[in-house]
């Protein structure tokens, strides 16, 4: 019989490359998000277009075909990425692309009564985004902000298709090696629920923690 | 004789194809109460909002303090004002709005230090000891730590008051300040504002329908409708004496729905 | 270059017998093990295997992604043209996976066009694709299937009447499956036996031909035929044919 | 490697064909997920708990899991028990699933958006509940929803090649197995990808559309 | 003597641990119009809405029309009510609330069919003739086929004591109907239940800050602090001659806000 504890510490391992992409990846879709979603705010025009541009081009093509240029088209352009670093690119900036949207949204969301507010005052456009906008469209974010990193969680299990070695891609080799398919596939569907609950966990906590003492803020 | 301290000149402001203020000029002088009524639609907060810059106008001119209010000297020529100088010219209007507007993430002092921390440079000692002394005058002082969604709405529109008078600035507007509150809330924010007109020089804006208020408060009262003045003089006088049809209806209806004049 | 980097990146499929991969993650096969041992001689001390699907090894390798590929890649005239293969290295015929006492008879690809009702499952950009394509059976009766398992598991479930492989992949999945049910029908009719060798780009003709020096060494010394046979292969049917033969040249 | 006209001219029909079978997914899943997921968002708010509870959890549960990897199940594993599925039929039902956990969601935001005070004026004219998500809720809460609803058809548009994992030939796996057989991987894969940014534009007007009949998402 | 049509014995009521009506007890004749004030949070509302079952009872008990409210009998005890009974009592019962709440996707005239259509069955042109003639008591005829947004709040809230009143129930309840309301519009909707209150002999009770209306309205004033009745009575005696200190200093508090009682 197979040597199952071998086989499902090769699916940990493939859970460790899975966080590794999540993590990464976040962080890149992080930076697009704020980036993208604030020049879309811009007062100048040609950040505005790029932000655009940006946005609907990775929201409009499918993160499949990302990953596929990424890795296959990419190289004929003399860029050859590393699997890691074409899965990280790929998920990072597409999920990046909805998270601007999300950053968008979120700032546009601030009632407008705080933006006169600040303009009584007499602050800057800066100053108003700093010290009014921003704190208050923070917390409005964090939700789909989680569920955006769920959703990258979720894109990571493309990546085994450019044989890239996360969870998904070792169970799959798990079940050639083995010919048993619910043992594996059934472990890493409890995996990946899991780090959907850590990543939910802690931002449920993260969004406490923003909102202390804010409660009817709306 | 002094010079006004608004001018306001052939004021034309229009929403699409909605005419709101239509040819309206008055001036108001320095340290001048003045209260605006006039039924719902007829262009009141408009004024107010204009005067703050938060609309743009459609036509006419306004003078605040000796200085053209949006417009600007560029080369010999008149130009719409820019960011900056309606940033110059803010400095001299503060404005209490009708749903109070608080930052809802920064304490009560918070709320009152920001803007002169940021549009002063005052440092912090400065600002919070001056804030202090505004949050004791509206007596609130002991709520300086809370939390606006901890306050009541009378609290909470004191300390917008609060707020605005940390600018210093000499010109302070009011849009319906008590209609958001609960009745029993009402007094403690107008016996503020009573105080606030009796004790400062400062010029004061006031859009209410509280007749009765109104008719305490005010030096001269100006009677809206349809974007115009329709009548305006002491508050005697418009109050117990409307010349006009238009003004007496609406005194007649506000009276039959349970308003003391 | 190679030799600078230290490694050598090789393209593996997820099909045994001609790659497997240990329960500590080692990448072991017939393909791999030989490739990893003529590199150590031409003074490349190690190979990074990637497991990669057969329809996305000619492009990885093209886009640079890998320096050889090692994974049962049978040669043929187009592939040829494709990529400089090395001289045979395992060689295998085709064989049918089906149901027990194989109900419908079939033993070449022209049986399966000539069932209406017939669908033949096969690894999509294989060699057996191709073959079935060729022997007239219509696309829509051709399935794609990702990997061997899902293969079986299609022919278990019966939604495919046959599974098409190379003999010795079939003969392990039928191993692990170790389902009664299910028969091997070897080699195919009318299918010839094919070699795969190792492929590099067109560019690294020189790298190549190195490797096929080194090659032609094992095979002289026997040391060729005691990595492969272990695992089921004949290393005599590899020396006994030649790529020019293969390829049609 | 060099772009070739004549090349993309000559896979067209092919991933036409694969175009065709990708939309008619798209719509059937599509279909699965509206219904299934107002039934999801309904259920999930039920005052019985032995209801609530377990749709809430299976919720959370597909949502928290990867799409290829429940097809693969759906596919692969359901077999065992007896289910055997049809390629085209798993995939739909996958997808279906997957997404009415979304647009569960999207009707769960439509519903809370319905004013309190239209719930009590259904209870003080004296409706029963299930006339009043009929007469009062519904109507109320889905039509604002129409332009978010819209987004996860175009979402689910761009995820159908997860299917070549059960062997659907859609557009991304009829180009792949093109590219399979030439050798060629650019041609295919920027055509799909060219595919999949025109329908989205043409999607984008759509939208634009939507929303200007049904007014803004929760607005 | 005639018995009570609404009997409330020692009721409470607690949100977590806010006790906001606590072993409240009054009962209400038939045919009684009573007017409940009292300061913000002393739980005005909540009884209303305890009424109108929109709320749940943390004890005691209510009797509507002879039959207790949030109890019922099986197997000879008493067990809490379930969703038929209260489905059953709700018949005796009609309520107007302060935001209206009309059903915004259905136009005025299906606004006040929709409940007798479904509840009683009603057919389609019965229902509508009788909301016709409801719509006619209210002075909107001919907004029949409005929708609700283009209709005035004054009128909105018109529709909304029709659609109330559709349904025929014995008992009405209503909330603050006023308040949300500019005062321009505030006189026509108290003109329409100053009517209903004349001509019908439905058991009224009024929620209201419109202190001058409550004394014309009401047979009988409550006035409620912390979930308690301070002082009961005619409303001469209550607004003239409260004997409550707590009475006397809120009334006093609406006065100087400017509201006639
Ligand atoms: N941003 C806007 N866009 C379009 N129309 C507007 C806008 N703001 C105000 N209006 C319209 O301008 C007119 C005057 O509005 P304004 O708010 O100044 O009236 P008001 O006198 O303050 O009334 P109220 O007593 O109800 O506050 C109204 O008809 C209003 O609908
Ligand atoms: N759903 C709820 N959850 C928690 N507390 C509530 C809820 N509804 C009402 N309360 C609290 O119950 C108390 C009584 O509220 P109620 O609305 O009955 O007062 P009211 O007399 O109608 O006041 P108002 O004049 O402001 O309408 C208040 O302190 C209120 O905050
Ligand atoms: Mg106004
Ligand atoms: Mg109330």
């Amino acid at each position: 019989m197979a040597d199952w504890s071998g086989y499902l510490n090769l699916i940990l391992q493939g859970a460790l490359v899975t966080a590794q992409l999540t993590v990464y990846g976040s962080i890149l879709a992080l930076a697009a998000a704020f980036l993208a979603g604030l020049g879309r705010l811009s007062q100048w025009r040609a950040i505005r277009w790029l932000s655009t541009i940006y946005i609907e081009f990775f929201r409009g093509t499918s993160i499949y075909v990302q990953l596929f240029w990424a890795y296959f088209v990419l190289p004929f352009m003399g860029i050859s990425l590393s699997p890691m670093a074409a899965g990280i690119m790929a998920l990072g900036l597409n999920v990046g692309a909805y998270a601007a949207e999300v950053v968008r949204g979120a700032i546009l969301s601030v009632p407008r009564d705080q933006y006169e507010a600040t303009t009584a005052l007499n602050l800057t456009r800066f100053q108003r985004m700093r010290h009014v906008i921003l704190p208050q469209a923070l917390p409005l974010m964090l939700p789909t902000f989680g569920n955006n990193a769920i959703e990258l969680l979720k894109a990571t299990a493309v990546v085994s298709l450019i044989s890239l070695t996360d969870m998904t891609f070792q169970a799959q080799i798990v079940r050639a090696q083995t010919g048993n398919t619910l043992i594996p596939f059934a472990m890493i569907l409890i995996l990946y629920f899991a780090m959907a609950l850590i990543i939910s966990a802690s931002m449920r906590l993260l969004e406490r923690r923003m909102t202390r003492g804010l409660d009817g803020v709306r | 004789m002094t010079t006004p301290i608004i001018r306001i000149n052939q004021l034309d402001k229009s929403f699409g194809t909605l005419k709101v203020l239509d040819g309206l000029s008055f001036d108001v002088m320095p340290g001048e109460k003045l209260a605006l009524i006039g039924p719902s639609g007829s262009g009141k907060t408009t004024i107010l909002r204009i005067l703050m810059t938060l609309e743009t106008i459609s036509g006419g001119h306004i003078e605040v303090c000796g200085e053209q209010l949006y417009h600007m000297q560029k080369g010999g020529t008149e130009v719409p004002a820019n960011e900056a100088h309606l940033h110059h010219m803010r400095r001299h209007i503060g404005m209490v709005f009708q749903h109070f507007n608080l930052f809802p993430h920064k304490s009560v002092l918070d709320n009152v230090t920001l803007a002169p921390m940021l549009t002063k440079g005052e440092p912090k000692a400065k600002a919070e000891a001056r804030a202090m002394e505004l949050l004791d005058m509206v007596g609130l002082a002991d709520k300086a730590k809370s939390m606006p969604s901890q306050l009541s709405g009378g609290q909470k529109q004191r300390v917008a008051i609060a707020r605005a008078l940390a600018l210093q600035p000499r010109i302070m507007l009011f849009d319906e300040v008590t209609s958001a509150l609960d009745p029993e809330l009402v007094e403690e924010v107008l016996l503020v504002m009573k105080r606030l007109a009796a004790e400062t020089d400062m010029t004061m804006l006031l859009v209410t329908h509280e007749m009765g208020f109104a008719h305490e408060f005010a030096d001269r009262v100006l009677f809206f409708d349809k974007g115009r003045i329709v009548e305006q003089g002491p508050p005697d006088q418009i109050f117990r004496n409307p010349e006009h049809e238009r003004t007496q209806t609406f005194l007649r209806k506000i009276i039959a729905a349970g308003h003391r004049v | 270059d190679l030799k600078e980097q230290g490694f050598a990146r090789i393209a593996i499929a997820n099909e045994p017998p001609f790659t497997a991969v240990a329960a500590d993650g080692t990448v072991s096969g017939a393909a791999p093990d030989v490739a990893r041992e003529i590199f150590k001689r031409l003074g490349v001390p190690e190979v990074v295997a990637s497991i990669s699907e057969y329809g996305a090894m000619i492009p990885g390798l093209q886009a640079g992604r890998h320096d050889a590929i090692t994974a049962g890649l049978f040669m043929k005239p187009e592939r040829c043209a494709a990529v400089a293969y090395s001289e045979p290295v395992l060689c295998d015929a085709e064989a049918f996976l089906l149901p027990k006492g194989n109900p419908k008879g079939f033993k070449s690809y022209a049986d399966i066009a000539a069932n209406p009702d017939a669908k033949i499952g096969a690894p999509g950009g294989g060699t057996e694709e191709k073959l079935a394509l060729e022997a007239g059976v219509p696309r829509d009766r051709v399935i794609v299937v990702p990997d061997g398992q899902s293969g079986v598991k299609m022919l278990q479930d019966g939604r495919i009447d046959v599974y098409s492989l190379p003999v010795l992949s079939i003969s392990d999945l039928m191993a692990k499956a170790a389902d009664p049910n299910l028969e091997m029908v070897a080699p195919v009719i009318g299918a010839p036996v094919y070699c795969d060798g190792a492929a590099f780009r067109t560019e690294d003709a020189a790298l190549r031909d190195a490797f096929d020096v080194e090659l032609a060494k094992m095979k002289e010394s026997g040391e060729f035929a005691a990595i492969i046979e272990p695992y089921g292969f004949s290393a005599a049917a590899a020396i006994s044919t030649s790529r020019a033969t293969l390829c049609g040249e | 490697m060099q772009w070739d006209w004549t090349f993309v001219a000559e896979i067209m029909p092919t991933l036409l064909q694969g175009l065709k079978l990708t939309l008619l997914i798209t719509l059937l899943s599509a279909i699965v997920a509206a219904a299934l997921g107002l039934v999801f968002a309904i259920a999930r708010r039920s005052r019985n708990p032995l209801v609530a509870r377990p749709v809430s959890f299976v919720i959370e549960f597909i949502r928290g899991t990867p799409l290829l990897v429940q097809l693969y199940f759906i596919f692969y594993v359901l077999p065992d028990v007896g289910i055997l599925l049809p390629p085209l039929v798993a995939g739909v039902i996958g997808m279906g699933l997957h997404y009415a956990t979304y647009t569960a969601e999207v009707y769960r935001a439509g519903i809370e958006n319905v004013p309190k005070g239209q719930w009590e004026a259904a209870r003080a004219t004296n409706l029963t509940t299930r006339q009043t998500w009929v007469h009062v809720i519904v109507p109320q809460a889905v039509p604002p929803m129409i332009p978010a609803l819209a987004n996860y058809l175009i979402a689910m548009f761009k995820e159908t090649p997860l299917l070549s994992a059960i062997t659907v030939l859609e557009l991304m796996n009829q180009a792949k197995s093109v590219a399979n057989s030439s050798y060629r991987y650019i041609e295919p894969m920027t055509m799909v990808g060219v595919f999949f940014l025109g329908m989205s534009l043409v999607s984008v007007v759509m939208l634009r559309w939507l929303e200007h009949r049904f007014g803004r998402l929760g607005k």
